[in-house]
């Protein structure tokens, strides 16, 4: 009986010193950790919105399944353009996630790419934020999303169509539900600064 | 019926239609007293002794074991180590003969062989010193003793000669077919078998008809012909073509109930018991591009090769190799004093440029091999376990099944020694096992 | 042993990579630049040379009969620490690896170095140990991440060097192009041991679990044809 | 002439080795002769159609992997393969799975990685797993797939080095596909250009004829067996046949399938090459049937409109478990189940 107490009291004593270990590092990071995932995200919506003084955080249907998180950056004089999260599952290798901008009129201001796992080289290239405005920036959203292969005005990289495909019908969907919330965002009182 | 594998290479049986003739009588003959399977007979006559033909210079050393005779009437001039067809220098007895030919008074016909119990037979088959002729050697008293848990039910008769260039059965099944038969009939009866069969390759349907011509109608022999495929006169293809039973692995055709005997081995056994003619001759193809006169000869057992072929006209000045056998199995020799042995069916004489090098290129895997080998075995494989020196390897590749027909060698177009390779590849493998016994 | 030959040990006569043949998962997942190949082998050394003093610390302490649950706590911890405070504080490095950086904790070259060396070693070689084996797998990591980026990017350090006409051979950057390159450079380690060892007058074995009997790559055949 | 020498025959002047004393007389060059022999037609075809451009890959490919071959043999210190002609064959079957209008690198880099990372890394002719220009073919389709996919149009004779680029029927068929497009939708070739030609593709993709032309006479000299192209191309057939029967308007035909895309030239050389295949006539054809399961599965559910080249590289890497597992019975060993331990050892 002794053997088996003994070697649970070490066992254990040695977790019980991990985990306080464990406990004192989180503590230490968790704010660190958070500010650097904000400022990811902040930096995003700061790139593929007009400039603006101040950003409001609208989290619409909160809960529901189709709950959604808009950026509204305001001017001077109002709402300069709203940012949110959209995605499409059309790529090459899954979800391609990006972060769209729309101006005040529903014209693409800007896109990035926050998730993907596309081709290195090929699919990959649409991180690259030059390309991303070159192709994207200024069109009016709700128009005719597709690349010239498909008989659209987007170009695409050669030899990456299908991503360049995917990027086009995630702006779509992007759009299509600003499009359907636009009314109800900005509303004042949720104010945070950039 | 066929067996799978097999190749077909070019038969150049430049010797089929010479009629076979006899050697003149030689000053000088070497008898070595190694000459077949198992072990040599014990030397019974002393330097400077008179013998006649067809005496015996040996006794035999065990059951195992046959006499060799006295090739013609001499004086032994000398008992001591001479070239051998093996390599290796063997005990041989030198003749000087006396010209007179003389056959020994002892050697008396033994009786009608339809009426002699299989014993007295079985005796005079070894007292005449008769082994398989056909290439392997093998004493053929003993073949023609199964053990008791073996029963025979048939007695095969090996008239393919599938080896290229080789003509020495052929003749024999066309001059001497009533002693073929005979000797069939003989055999038989000592096995105590009531059915034979005789393979003949395709490409001699007249020594077939020889033979169906020469067989008494109270003999029940059945003729077959065979398709030409080399090698179709290996015993357990022969066995599986005629009657389509499977020698076991690593067994013998008695396992199946067969015996295998050559033609020439037939003929012999009859001279021997009919006519009181021990084995002191053989015929002898001696053939290729590289010889003057090719020619089938009847040669006494002893004769030297450098006689052969001066008999035949000589050498071109360009022969490359000089093979005891054909050109598939025979063994190359290289000293010209090595005699003429009861088991050399041929003598070929290669011109240089004939002769292929074979030398270890690497496997393309083209399976060629793998179509041509009769053993079904997968020699590409093989050959490269051999290269990498697995010897353990090589028991589950089945190595020791191969029957080194040089099938595989000879289709190969990276030209691998894999005959020499596999031979090798066995005897290593046996090392492997002997350690591992002796371990265990 | 010398607390030298301690510490060299792992850059090269037992390297981790190239001679132990261990931690080849991230070796082969993450090696697709130089800055990643780093940034994975740092964390790892830093969590092998961690665990290593944990564990040569508590070697007295820890029972035989627990000892690998114990050994994954602590190398778990470690592991732990490391996610944390790189995603706190080197965010876009500890994107790019990702998922890679819990996995440090299966890697078996901390487990094996904890098993075979710290455990029954004192702390000052224990710590030596470490440090030689876990830079030894950041060199390891380097060079293929640099072989892979400069084939497969054209840069280095994400300096681009082979110009803009370089059509990049984007399969280096792919997981073939880590087996492909990983394969190379072996052969290229143990040709060089090779020749190190015949001049040295050692006998060298040639691998020969690796000959599957289909390629001379163990230079097998050469042995027949030699003899 | 013939000068009988008797008495100087010396013991010097025999050749002495081992059975058996003769030989067949074929050897790996004129193997080798055979089967470039063959692809004469399909590469005169592939020319006609492309032109000069086709012509400087075909060439600059071939010296690319004879020159590889003979740097490669120098580097190991190995007797110079150069001339059983394997090196250059790989050049051609390389330059017919490159598009005809290739960059000259594109080119090089196939024949280094073919005889280098392909072949010579393996110890040489015989020895490599896979087959080297497929290897090359994968690595550059992998590497560079904007040049790769880059197909010319086929403008006749006399083409010029700015001839139009298309996609291949395959190609257009999986873009379709992809975007649930119905096949009807798609221009494609007919079965008489598809037999002669006429379509976007690489060198050895088009001309499925003359192709087959050559594939026979290999059945005929015996260099290959019926086993694998007949295995390749019926599963293939099988396969998409019930795909086409289930959905005709979204699987093609599967004589379309047969005639586009590589397949021909796969199926009667590429997969055939010896040393990457299995040696016993079962194991053929097992290797042929799981080229034809692959190319199919790849071609109707995968991501890449053609599977030929992945799939014989697929097949490629499991030849060596086909080889053991379709060893033939050893004459007289006892009929064995299905994988049973052999006899021996």
């Amino acid at each position: 009986m002794k053997e088996p107490v003994n070697l649970a009291l070490r066992l254990g004593l040695i977790c019980a010193v991990a985990a306080l270990a464990l406990t004192q590092v989180d503590a230490f990071t968790r704010e660190p950790i958070a500010l650097a995932e904000a400022r990811a995200q902040r930096e995003a919506v700061a790139a593929v919105l007009p400039p603006f003084t101040e950003l409001v955080a609208d989290t619409l249907r909160p809960g529901e399944a189709d709950q959604a998180l808009y950026f509204t950056g305001m001017g001077p004089d109002g709402p300069v353009g709203t940012a949110l999260v959209t995605a499409s599952g059309l790529g090459y290798s899954g979800l391609i996630e990006l972060m769209l901008g729309l101006d005040a009129e529903g014209n693409v201001n800007g896109v990035r790419v926050l998730r993907h796992a596309e081709t290195p080289g090929l699919g990959a290239n649409y991180a690259a934020p030059e390309l991303l405005d070159r192709f994207y920036k200024g069109r009016p959203g709700g128009g005719e999303w597709k690349v010239t292969k498909d008989g659209g005005p987007v170009d695409a990289v050669t030899g990456a169509t299908v991503t360049g495909r995917a990027i086009c019908d995630a702006i779509d969907r992007g759009w299509d539900r600003w499009s359907r919330d636009r009314d109800r965002l900005g509303a004042p009182g949720k104010k945070e600064t950039p | 019926m066929k067996f799978k594998g097999g190749i077909h290479p070019s038969y150049l049986k430049l010797t089929a239609g010479l009629p076979i003739e006899a050697m003149p009588l030689l000053e000088r003959y070497l008898v070595p007293i190694g000459q077949h399977i198992g072990a040599p007979g014990d030397v019974v006559v002393e330097k400077g002794q008179a013998v006649k033909r067809g005496e015996p210079l040996t006794r035999p050393a065990g059951f195992v074991s046959v006499p060799v005779h006295a090739p013609t009437s001499g004086t032994v001039k000398k008992i001591a180590d001479f070239p051998h067809p093996l390599g290796r220098p063997q005990l041989s007895i030198e003749l000087e003969a006396d010209g007179l030919d003389a056959w020994w008074e002892s050697a008396a016909p033994v009786g009608d062989w339809r009426t002699l119990a299989p014993a007295a037979l079985r005796d005079a088959i070894r007292d005449a010193g008769i082994v398989g002729l056909g290439g392997a050697t093998f004493p053929t008293h003993v073949k023609l003793s199964p053990p008791e848990d073996k029963p025979i039910d048939l007695l095969v008769v090996n008239g393919a000669e599938c080896e290229p260039y080789l003509t020495s059965d052929h003749r024999i099944m066309l001059e001497q077919a009533v002693d073929v038969c005979e000797g069939v009939g003989l055999m038989m009866r000592v096995l105590g078998v009531g059915r034979a069969m005789v393979g003949v390759e395709d490409n001699k349907p007249d020594a077939l008809e020889a033979l169906r011509r020469a067989c008494p109608p109270d003999l029940p022999l059945e003729f077959r012909l065979l398709e030409t495929k080399y090698p179709q006169g290996s015993e357990k293809h022969l066995i599986y073509a005629l009657c389509k039973r499977e020698v076991p692995a690593g067994g013998l055709p008695m396992d199946v109930g067969v015996v295998v005997q050559n033609v020439g081995t037939a003929a012999a056994c009859v001279q021997a018991v009919r006519d009181g003619r021990p084995m002191t001759e053989r015929v002898v193809t001696v053939t290729g591009s590289a010889v003057m006169e090719p020619r089938n000869l009847m040669v006494r057992i002893g004769t030297t090769l450098q006689d052969v072929l001066d008999h035949c006209g000589g050498v071109t000045g360009d022969l490359g190799k000089v093979i005891y056998g054909g050109p598939m199995m025979g063994m190359v020799q290289f000293d010209l004093e090595c005699p003429v042995l009861k088991g050399t069916s041929g003598i070929l004489c290669l011109k240089e440029s004939e002769v292929t090098q074979f030398e270890g290129r690497a496997c393309i895997r083209c399976g060629n091999c793998v179509d041509a080998c009769p053993m079904l075995l997968v020699p590409s494989r093989m050959g490269v376990l051999v290269e990498r020196s697995r010897w353990e390897d090589l028991g589950e590749a089945c190595v020791t099944d191969c029957i080194e027909c040089g099938s595989c060698a000879y289709v190969c177009p990276s030209r691998r020694p894999l005959v020499q390779y596999f031979k090798r590849g066995k005897l290593e493998w046996r090392a492997v096992q002997r350690r591992q016994d002796s371990h265990a | 042993m010398t607390a030298t030959a301690v510490f060299f040990r792992g850059l090269w006569k037992e390297n981790p990579i190239f001679r132990l043949l261990l931690g080849l998962c991230p070796t082969l997942a993450v090696t697709t630049s130089v800055v990643n190949g780093l940034g994975m082998g740092l964390a790892s050394t830093f969590v092998l040379l961690c665990s290593n003093t944990m564990i040569s610390l508590l070697r007295g302490f820890i029972p035989r009969k627990v000892r690998i649950p114990a050994y994954i706590v602590v190398i778990a911890s470690f592991v732990t620490i490391v996610d944390l405070v790189m995603h706190g504080f080197f965010f876009e490095l500890h994107r790019s690896l990702g998922l890679f950086i819990p996995l440090i904790v299966v890697n078996c070259i901390i487990l094996g170095r904890a098993e075979a060396f710290a455990s029954r070693n004192p702390l000052r070689l224990s710590v030596l140990d470490g440090l030689g084996m876990g830079l030894g797998f950041t060199a390891g990591l380097a060079i293929l991440g640099g072989v892979r980026e400069l084939l497969g990017s054209g840069s280095l350090l994400g300096i681009p060097v082979l110009g803009a006409d370089y059509p990049p051979a984007l399969v280096m950057i792919l997981p073939p192009g880590a087996f492909l390159t990983l394969g190379l450079l072996l052969a290229g380690m143990n040709k060089l041991e090779q020749r190190r060892a015949i001049r040295a007058g050692e006998a060298y074995a040639p691998p020969r679990e690796m000959d599957c009997g289909n390629c001379v790559l163990c230079n097998l055949g050469e042995n027949l044809r030699s003899e | 002439m013939n000068t009988p020498v008797k008495d100087t025959v010396s013991v010097q002047n025999l050749i002495v080795s081992a059975s058996p004393h003769v030989h067949a007389g074929q050897d790996v060059r004129a193997v080798m002769r055979d089967v470039l022999l063959a692809l004469v037609p399909g590469v005169l075809v592939g020319l006609w159609f492309f032109g000069l451009p086709a012509l400087v890959v075909l060439l600059l490919s071939v010296g690319g992997c004879v020159a590889c071959e003979w740097a490669a043999c120098r580097l190991l210190g190995r007797r110079s393969t150069v001339g059983d002609l394997s090196a250059a064959l790989t050049g051609v079957l390389l330059a017919m799975n490159l598009p005809s209008g290739s960059p000259w690198w594109l080119v090089l880099v196939g024949a280094v990685v073919a005889i280098g990372l392909g072949k010579a890394i393996y110890g040489g002719l015989g020895m490599n797993p896979f087959n080297p220009a497929l290897v090359a073919r994968v690595f550059l389709l992998i590497s560079f797939p904007v040049q790769m996919t880059r197909w010319v149009v086929p403008r006749g004779p006399g083409t010029g080095f700015d001839a139009a680029t298309g996609a291949t029927p395959l190609g257009a068929v999986k873009e379709a596909i992809s975007l649930g497009r119905p096949l009807t939708a798609v221009d494609l070739p007919g079965a008489g250009d598809l037999l002669l030609g006429d379509m976007g593709g690489s060198l050895g993709e088009v001309g499925a004829a003359a192709l087959m032309l050559g594939g026979f006479y290999l059945l005929w000299r015996g260099i290959i067996r019926w086993q694998i192209p007949v295995g390749f191309i019926a599963s293939l057939v099988v396969v998409t046949g019930i795909a086409h029967a289930a959905a005709p308007d979204r699987y093609l035909h599967p004589l379309i399938h047969v005639l586009s895309g590589g397949l021909i030239l796969g199926a009667f050389f590429m997969a055939t090459d010896m040393v990457t295949s299995p040696v016993t006539r079962r194991g053929m054809l097992v290797f042929g049937v799981g080229c034809g399961l692959l190319t199919a599965v790849i071609r109707l559910w995968g991501g890449y409109p053609e599977g030929v080249s992945f799939a014989i590289l697929l097949m490629n890497a499991v030849t060596p478990l086909i080889d053991r597992y379709t060893r033939p019975r050893v004459f007289g060993a006892p009929r064995r189940v299905l994988f049973s331990v052999r006899r021996g050892s």
